[in-house]
């Protein structure tokens, strides 16, 4: 059996492309998978806690975690539709418009 | 029978006058209101002479609460009056001498107030003339250091207000800040002397628990014994006061400037009562004086040098007043001499008879000075004085300033005797009690002066103060001279001036009371005669320190031989050949640089200005402006604390930053550690990307400290 | 209605009665307006009037005492808790009685929003009642820092042209000290279990060490407020920017409020602390009386001499304070009261003149005592009062309290008031300077300018002489005869000097 | 397995269920008003259950979610944050022209998850509540589309909001992964057992601190508060109103509990951690302030301020004898914190006007600071009550600020954390610097300054303006509530 180590450790790998996915990428699109990356990073170290101590309450945490996200995803998406009929570009390097 | 109860009328008449005249006196005529205000001063004279009979039916110190005052602790101090043979002889000095100034100043003021242009001013002068009084009356009746000192700062303030009478004008009533300069010259430098005062008593307090007369003097020796060093503190601090008061060096400066006020003021305050406060203040703390010989030393000294240093400069000065003014520095000089030897009888002697031919001399300089105006008005308008002077109009007043200033500028001097001579023929009552009382300063047999000025010289010789005798002596030798030389440029010759040649002799009520002080000045030496000894016998119930002086021939004698020699020497200079209008004094050619040093005051003014004044000015303006207002408040406050919140928030908001950062921060980790501060810096521009970024800077600081700790 | 009816509470909130009249009130009514602050805070003092009649002298301990429990839930433990001694009648006293002559002061002086104006103002005497009576931390705080809103809009809305600038830094400075005291009375409350001022004087048993902290804490807050050398950095600009009743106010009073702080607490609270820290305040008191004189005196603005003169007189108070003997803190409180008066006259005074002329410069007065004679004598009296003239209000304070720091068994050293001393001798130079360059020498340039804009300048009118002279009898009645004043003190501080001699001892 | 109680979370289903009538109902509502004041209902109906629960505990679905003094005092303070939000939107979405029926409901869907976040005693409620709460936020940030702030604003929002999400769920699962359950109760007892130095007590201490990033992020503490400013400019006046006090509200509810109840073995780790957040939140939302112009980022400022002021409340989580009162102070604060800050964005409301471009959200009057100048001589009453807020929100007496800062400051002096308290105080120095340039602004300076008059808006910040003065002077009620509803806690 592979040791929990290791899936711990694959989890924080994904977790980590993720975030720094979120810092370079422009795309909102991308900027949002990669979110989803560090969604899936968690509910992958879960089910391999979960399997390691055989009890059920995690995976349904994982359910949960899937559900939300695609509720993010769908008011995701809406959001940036909205936004690319009004601006015409996606580029959240173009949103700048509040700062200070 | 006694009188004792009356004590606290001495003052309440005097402050009754004064009220009166407030409330009542802008309906009187100016006749009442001198009337009015010397009824005050008079009931306070005939209070004091009451007070003196009932001493001598019970010569021991009566004592006379009329309420509390200060009760803190062990401090308590009343308002107490203390009727006691010192007390009462100043008391007597004070409101006699002053009830005679304040019938002089009716007529006195009548005309100044015309020449000057001011109706109103007349009522003022007598409440401030009255509220003297009162503070003079306050100080040497008061049963305490502290009330003392009231009366004490009391009289400072009416020498600030009478020296500032005219305030808006000089001397020669041109506008000018002159004379309120004097005055609060004369405030500042009595404040300075205060200051010797209040630690004194402070010293005091905490050494005797008390700061009433009794309990000090009771407590005295013992203290003297175990701590004389406090002693010498107290007396030496006292000494700064006296010398703040009393004119005395180094704290003089302001009695000649003083000379501003109208005469009547020059002759009460500052000749014949308030000046001798000094006097009367070490005579009263004689109990602490004798138990420091030290400390007597030097008061002496004090008193020698400033009487031969002022006798100096009197001897270079031209104004009539000028030359009285430092006359009084200098007998001042004498008495504080005197009483700082211990010859405390001699001193109060001297005092008194002071009061006498300088209030005289004072007053009838005033005379002369009038009598000039006179003439000089005659000269002007063809009218001597018009009743009531020509009121301005509204568009005029604010023009007279600019105005007077220009026309006034060749103003003529009604008080510089080079402007006088042969004032004998045209004001020729005036020259007599003059005369008398010039003769009694320079100490001639058998005037006042005579007498009390041998007892101090007498008590130096004999008391082994041989230095304080010199000084005295050559002292004594210039008071003949300059009185001599005035005498001479003011009375004798011809007139330098057409006002002297028109002046006209002054009114009774001007005369009257010259007459008066002319006569005390003859006969005041009777007082104290030596073998008799009225006045010491007299001191003895209150000053247990006195002695009854001793009359050494030789001293007499020298003197008198001094005062002759050096009256002809002056008439060798001034009397033998008159001064011309226009010309030189003798002296000045024949001593130049020393001749100017005596005219300009041996330059003491120009150098506490140089060394003090301006200093004192710098100091403040450097405080004010550098430190407090540039520094502190403009740039500490402002600058750095202010400053420093708006720079930083400004530097977290990136305001002051570059927006390009953000891209380099990722195009390679060599350019990290580049770009780390810049990329710190770009906080809230807008990107959401930089935003993340801060999320996740403080994840990996939060893991950070959790991990490496 | 008890609560309503004590004596303290009526008092303390009887102006919010006028506030609430005044709302009421439309705001173009001006004379109504005024006659309606002026009579709540004339009942107001008639109040205080009535409380003095009730005030028993001899009594050391606390009168009148209005106790309820206000937050005693959760362990919290506040109560609304007012009280009167020795220590306060006088400053309660001066309080209620600037109020009304402050607004006469603003009769003709203020016209623009006279309506909020008087609302702010007599919610300020609220406040200013309620600091010196409040016997719990907290209540005390309220009142502390309530005190700061409406004179932060008296400034703010009537002051000079730097008004916004002096009022908001006015603000910032006193609530700079009063954060750091706050969590000071926090740890008192928290570690001590009260808040009650008395309960924790009487509970004592603060290690010295903690004292101290404490003491600075509570000293930060009170030193801005004094102003004490060197934070009195507010005090021109406030003053200057201040509308003539609010100078007045904060003169007379509030900066009262600080020197009553150290009197009532940093004393009370922490004797051995304030015993350590004496020498330190005392040197810095002296500083600032010889600083403040200095300062005063190189001004061109008159205000702003009057303004750093306060540094000066402040400067004496609590060098009584800090004697920590009778003479020293009775004559500290009677000092205060004198400045109160005096300074408080002389910024009337001044508004008097400006009101007419707009302008404080130095340079384009003089001559005014011919112009303006009763202007001219009563500004001399009050001058005179301020620079410490025997017979009148200034000296017995300063006399007093100079005795007091002289022979202090607690400072131990004559320095300070010789030093301080010196100040007396520098108070002459700038107040006879201000005296000279307004009053006396030729007639200043303004006195033509005035007349060109169609009015001569006049002399005081009636009202203005109604509002000043009430302080005048005051000068002259402590200068004569202080004895009613200090026989309302003297046991109280008898009390407080007793302790401190217990902690000098405890310290030794 | 135990019956379901559902009377523990009867408050929120009613309000779930209302919800999605309303949603229904909308549809055939032509007066939007009419939303507005059914979705009104709902919440007083709702708030009327919750008061009627007061005292009331008790748990339900496998101890999921709990009902005790806690959820009920926050819980009828989101009801109430709800019905505050509603009277500012009710006349705003109508004068910006974005009055749409789903505005209310998804306000009522946002106050029912942060009930929930309230009532959560396990993680994975946490979580869902924290979603649930969120994402009709999202939407309402963006609901003035087509203005391009708003849009921006709902997208940042967003972004971020899911970003620091993705912390918590990892956290979440690290959480899991070292005590093998999500349930509250269960964690405390499962990191007591374990030792320290073991690699699950890292995993622990690793999990709670992402989970404290995320919840970070929702109450916008440094540093994880770069998104607010934006958000709160951007996002229409009334949502930002109601994000700026629920939120908030509901994100310290989730910190406090869980933290209280299941971290308090970690307290040594954890408590230095957040009492420099705390410190850091104070310090530069204060600092930053000072720099704005604009109203609605100075308030979202002062916004991220007071999270530190709350958080302060927190730091002495782990002592036994203090953390009570500390909750209960920061139970507290947050009342005074939501009362002040609805009355603030009312007076906000008030002044901002619908003129400008929408597709470039420029030119949008009213918001900038200087709009506010004279206002107190045209509106008095309002600069007034504009006045008690910003008095309350810099902490002067006597204000509801004043005396919250009390209790905060108690708490932190109480846990020994001097230097905090004197950060705290010294901030709210630097603080009374910019609120007061308002009042200045108001009272000292010319201007002609135009307001809208609405009952809904007026009635807001005319009472929350007088609750902010009454409250202050007669705290204790409030008092006894807060520290009777943390009694139960611990």
């Amino acid at each position: 059996m592979i040791p929990i180590n290791y899936y711990i450790a694959l989890s924080a790998i994904l977790f980590t492309i993720g975030a720094l996915g979120v810092l370079v990428r422009r795309n909102p699109l991308i900027i949002f998978m990669s979110i989803e990356l560090m969604l899936n990073a968690a509910n992958l170290a879960i089910v391999a806690f979960t399997r390691v101590y055989q009890i059920l309450e995690g995976q349904i945490f994982v359910f949960f975690v899937m559900t939300v996200a695609a509720a993010e995803v769908a008011v995701g998406l809406a959001l940036i539709v909205a936004i690319f009929r009004t601006k015409h570009s996606i580029n959240i390097d173009e949103m700048n418009n509040l700062k200070g | 029978m006694t009188f004792f109860y009356l004590a606290p009328w001495i003052v309440f008449f005097p402050v009754i006058g004064l009220l009166v005249n407030i409330i009542f006196g802008g309906r009187f005529s100016e006749k009442v209101i001198g009337m009015a205000a010397s009824l005050a001063s008079g009931l306070a004279f005939v209070v004091s002479v009451l007070l003196a009979y009932s001493l001598t039916q019970h010569p021991e110190a009566v004592r006379w609460t009329i309420g509390e005052w200060i009760h803190i602790g062990t401090l308590q101090l009343d308002w107490t009056f203390r009727v006691d043979t010192l007390s009462t002889t100043m008391m007597l000095v004070v409101s006699g001498v002053g009830t005679l100034i304040h019938i002089y100043a009716i007529g006195y003021m009548r005309e100044d107030v015309r020449f000057k242009n001011d109706l109103k001013r007349f009522r003022r002068f007598f409440v401030f003339l009255n509220l003297f009084i009162a503070a003079m009356m306050i100080l040497v009746g008061g049963d305490s250091y502290l009330m003392l000192f009231v009366g004490w700062e009391g009289v400072g303030l009416c020498s600030f207000l009478l020296i500032g009478f005219w305030y808006e004008m000089d001397t020669l009533g041109r506008p000018s800040w002159a004379n309120s300069n004097a005055a609060k010259k004369a405030m500042i430098a009595n404040r300075i002397g205060d200051f010797g005062f209040l630690i004194a008593s402070f010293l005091m307090f905490w050494a005797f628990h008390s700061l009433q007369f009794d309990q000090v003097f009771q407590q005295a020796p013992a203290i003297a014994a175990s701590n004389p060093g406090l002693i010498t503190a107290i007396t030496l601090f006292l000494l700064l006061g006296v010398t703040g008061k009393s004119a005395q060096i180094p704290l003089f400066v302001w009695l000649p400037d003083a000379m501003a006020g109208p005469t009547p003021v020059s002759a009460l305050i500052h000749a014949a009562t308030m000046v001798t406060a000094g006097v009367y203040l070490v005579t009263r703390s004689a109990a602490l004086y004798v138990t420091v010989p030290a400390a007597q030393f030097i008061v002496a000294m004090v008193g020698a040098l400033t009487a031969l240093f002022a006798a100096t400069i009197a001897v270079g000065q031209y104004d009539i007043k000028k030359v009285l003014a430092y006359s009084t520095i200098s007998q001042l000089g004498f008495m504080v001499a005197g009483v700082g030897m211990g010859a405390f009888a001699a001193g109060m002697f001297h005092l008194i008879t002071h009061a006498f031919f300088k209030g005289l001399l004072f007053l009838s300089a005033g005379s002369v000075i009038l009598g000039m105006e006179r003439g000089h008005h005659h000269l002007a308008h063809h009218s001597p004085l018009s009743p009531h002077p020509r009121p301005l109009s509204q568009g005029e007043r604010g023009e007279g300033a600019r105005e007077d200033a220009g026309h006034r500028e060749e103003a003529f001097d009604p008080g510089d005797m080079r402007n006088m001579g042969g004032l004998r023929k045209t004001m020729p009552v005036t020259f007599w009690v003059y005369l008398t009382g010039a003769l009694a300063l320079a100490g001639v047999f058998p005037f006042a002066g005579f007498w009390s000025k041998d007892e101090i010289l007498a008590n130096a010789f004999s008391g082994g103060f041989s230095a304080v005798y010199w000084l005295l002596t050559i002292a004594a030798f210039f008071t003949a001279f300059y009185m001599g030389r005035q005498i001479w440029m003011v009375f004798f010759g011809k007139p330098r001036h057409e006002a002297a040649a028109k002046a006209e002799e002054s009114p009774k009520v001007i005369t009257i009371p010259l007459m008066v002080l002319a006569a005390l000045s003859v006969v005041g030496g009777a007082l104290n005669l030596p073998g008799v000894e009225t006045l010491t016998k007299w001191l003895e119930h209150t000053v247990e320190f006195i002695e009854p002086g001793e009359f050494v021939m030789s001293v007499a004698l020298t003197s008198t031989a001094l005062a002759l020699i050096a009256i002809f020497i002056s008439w060798l200079l001034y009397g033998r050949e008159p001064l011309k209008a226009g010309e030189a004094d003798p002296l000045k050619k024949m001593f130049g640089p020393i001749f100017t040093g005596m005219e300009r005051k041996w330059f003491v003014d120009e150098g506490y200005k140089a060394l003090f004044i301006d200093r004192y000015v710098d100091i403040t303006r450097f405080t004010a402006d550098v430190i407090d207002w540039k520094f502190w408040h403009d740039w500490f406050h402002e600058k750095v604390i202010a400053g420093a919140y708006n720079w930083l928030s400004n530097v977290m908001l990136n305001r002051y930053a570059d927006q390009r950062g953000i891209d380099a921060f990722f195009n390679g980790l060599g350019e990290w550690t580049k770009n780390a501060a810049a990329g710190l810096r770009r906080f809230q521009n807008g990107f959401v990307r930089s935003y993340a970024l801060f999320v996740l800077i403080g994840v990996v600081a939060i893991l950070g400290y959790l991990l490496l700790k | 209605m008890e609560f309503i009816l004590q004596p303290l509470t009526l008092m303390t909130f009887f102006p919010l009665l006028g506030v609430l009249v005044l709302l009421f009130i439309p705001g173009d009514k001006k004379n109504a307006l005024r006659w309606t602050a002026l009579i709540a805070s004339l009942i107001t003092f008639l109040i205080s009037i009535w409380v003095l009649t009730m005030f028993n002298a001899s009594n050391p301990d606390l009168q009148l005492v209005a106790k309820y429990n206000w937050i005693t839930v959760a362990g919290w433990n506040i109560q609304y808790y007012l009280g009167i001694d020795g220590l306060s009648i006088l400053l309660v006293l001066l309080t209620t009685f600037l109020s009304p002559i402050s607004i006469l002061s603003t009769w003709t002086a203020v016209e623009e929003r006279v309506k909020e104006f008087l609302l702010f103002f007599l919610l300020l005497e609220v406040g200013m009642t309620g600091v010196f009576l409040a016997q719990d931390l907290f209540l005390f705080y309220i009142f502390w820092e309530f005190t700061l809103v409406p004179m932060y809009f008296l400034i703010g809305i009537w002051g000079g042209p730097r008004r916004i600038y002096a009022a908001l830094k006015f603000f910032l400075y006193t609530m700079a000290g009063s954060i750091l005291m706050l969590l000071a009375i926090l740890w008192l409350g928290i570690y001590q279990g009260t808040f009650s001022v008395p309960d924790l004087i009487a509970k004592g048993g603060i290690d010295p060490h903690t004292q101290l902290w404490l003491f600075i804490a509570f000293a930060a807050a009170f030193a801005i407020k004094v102003p004490m050398w060197p934070l009195h950095s507010w005090l021109p600009d406030a003053h200057v920017e201040a509308p003539t009743a609010g100078s007045v106010i904060l003169a007379g009073v509030l900066l009262k409020m600080g020197t009553y702080g150290f009197l009532r607490f940093n004393l009370t609270l922490f004797p051995q602390a304030a015993v350590q820290a004496a020498p330190v305040i005392a040197v810095l008191a002296v500083i600032g009386i010889i600083y403040g004189a200095a300062v005063s005196y190189a001004q061109a603005d008159i205000k702003k001499l009057v303004a750093y003169s306060s540094v000066s007189h402040l400067g004496f108070v609590m060098l009584g304070l800090f004697a920590l003997n009778p003479q020293g803190i009775q004559g500290g409180i009677l000092q205060m009261i004198n400045h109160g008066l005096s300074t408080g006259a002389l910024f009337l005074l001044v508004g008097m003149i400006y009101e007419q002329t707009h302008t404080r410069e130095f340079k384009v007065y003089g001559g005014l005592w011919k112009v303006t004679p009763i202007f001219g004598t009563i500004f001399l009296i009050v001058s005179l009062s301020s620079m410490g003239l025997p017979g009148l209000n200034g000296f017995v304070g300063e006399f007093t309290i100079l005795l007091g720091a002289f022979g202090s068994t607690v400072l131990n050293s004559p320095w300070y008031a010789g030093f301080a001393a010196l100040g007396v001798i520098m108070a002459a130079v700038y107040i006879l300077y201000m005296f000279q360059k307004m009053f006396m020498g030729p007639e200043g340039s303004i006195v033509e300018e005035v007349r060109k804009h169609g009015h001569a300048l006049r002399d005081l009118n009636w009202r203005e002489i109604v509002t000043i002279v009430p302080l005048l009898i005051f000068i002259f009645w402590i200068g004569l005869y202080p004895a009613p004043f200090f026989h309302l003190m003297a046991p109280s501080v008898d009390k407080l000097t007793a302790a401190f001699q217990a902690a000098a001892l405890a310290m030794r | 397995m135990p019956p379901l109680n559902f009377s523990i979370i009867l408050p929120l289903l009613v309000l779930t269920v209302w919800a999605c009538l309303l949603l229904l109902v909308d549809l055939f509502v032509k007066n939007k008003g009419i939303t507005a004041l059914l979705a009104a209902l709902g919440l007083a109906i709702s708030l009327g259950i919750t008061l009627s629960q007061v005292g009331a505990t008790g748990t339900s679905f496998n101890n999921m979610v709990v009902l005790d003094g806690f959820s009920t005092f926050v819980n009828a303070l989101l009801l109430v944050s709800g019905l505050f939000g509603i009277a500012l939107a009710y006349g705003y979405v109508k004068r910006m022209g974005i009055e749409r029926g789903e505005y209310y409901t998804l306000l009522l869907f946002s106050v029912v998850g942060m009930m929930l976040m309230a009532q959560a005693a396990d993680l994975i409620i946490v979580f869902l509540a924290l979603e649930m709460l969120s994402i009709p936020l999202y939407v309402l940030a963006a609901f003035a589309r087509p203005n391009v702030n708003s849009e921006e604003a709902g997208l940042k929002y967003f972004l971020l909001g899911a970003f620091s999400t993705g912390f918590v769920v990892y956290g979440i699962a690290l959480v899991f992964g070292a005590t093998r359950t999500t349930s509250l109760a269960g964690i405390v007892s499962a990191a007591n057992a374990a030792s320290s130095g073991t690699s699950s007590l890292l995993l622990l201490t690793i999990g709670s601190a992402l989970i404290l990033v995320g919840l970070g992020f929702k109450v916008a503490a440094v540093p994880f508060h770069m998104w607010t400013p934006d958000v709160y400019q951007g996002a229409p006046s009334a949502v930002t109103a109601f994000m700026a006090a629920g939120a908030k509200i509901a994100g310290f509810a989730a910190l406090l509990r869980v933290f209280s109840l299941a971290f308090p073995s970690l307290a040594s780790d954890i408590t230095p951690i957040i009492a420099v957040i705390s410190a850091l939140t104070m310090i530069v939302g204060n600092i930053i302030a000072i720099a704005q112009t604009n109203i609605k980022r100075l308030l979202a400022y002062s916004s991220i301020a007071h999270a530190g002021y709350i958080l302060m409340a927190f730091v002495p989580y782990g002592q036994k004898g203090v953390v009570a009162t500390s909750v209960a102070a920061g139970l507290f604060y947050l009342v005074s914190y939501a009362l002040t800050n609805f009355g603030a964005w009312a007076v906000v409301i008030a002044l901002e006007k619908a003129e400008g471009n929408p597709s470039t959200g420029s030119g949008q009057r009213g918001l900038e600071i200087a709009d506010y100048a004279g206002i107190g001589r045209k509106h008095p009453a309002l600069a007034a009550a504009m006045t008690v807020f910003m008095f309350s929100l810099t902490g002067i007496p006597p204000t509801l600020g004043f005396v919250g800062k009390f209790y905060l400051f108690r708490a932190a002096i109480a846990g020994q954390f001097y230097l905090l308290a004197v950060i705290g105080v010294l901030t709210s120095l630097i603080s009374a610097y910019y609120y007061l340039r308002v009042v200045v602004t108001m009272y000292m300076r010319e201007g002609e300054p135009e307001t809208t008059s609405e009952p809904w808006l007026n009635l807001t910040w005319g009472l929350a303006a007088v609750l902010t003065v009454i409250v202050s002077l007669v705290p204790a009620p409030l008092f006894d509530w807060a520290s009777q509803a943390v009694l139960k806690l611990f």
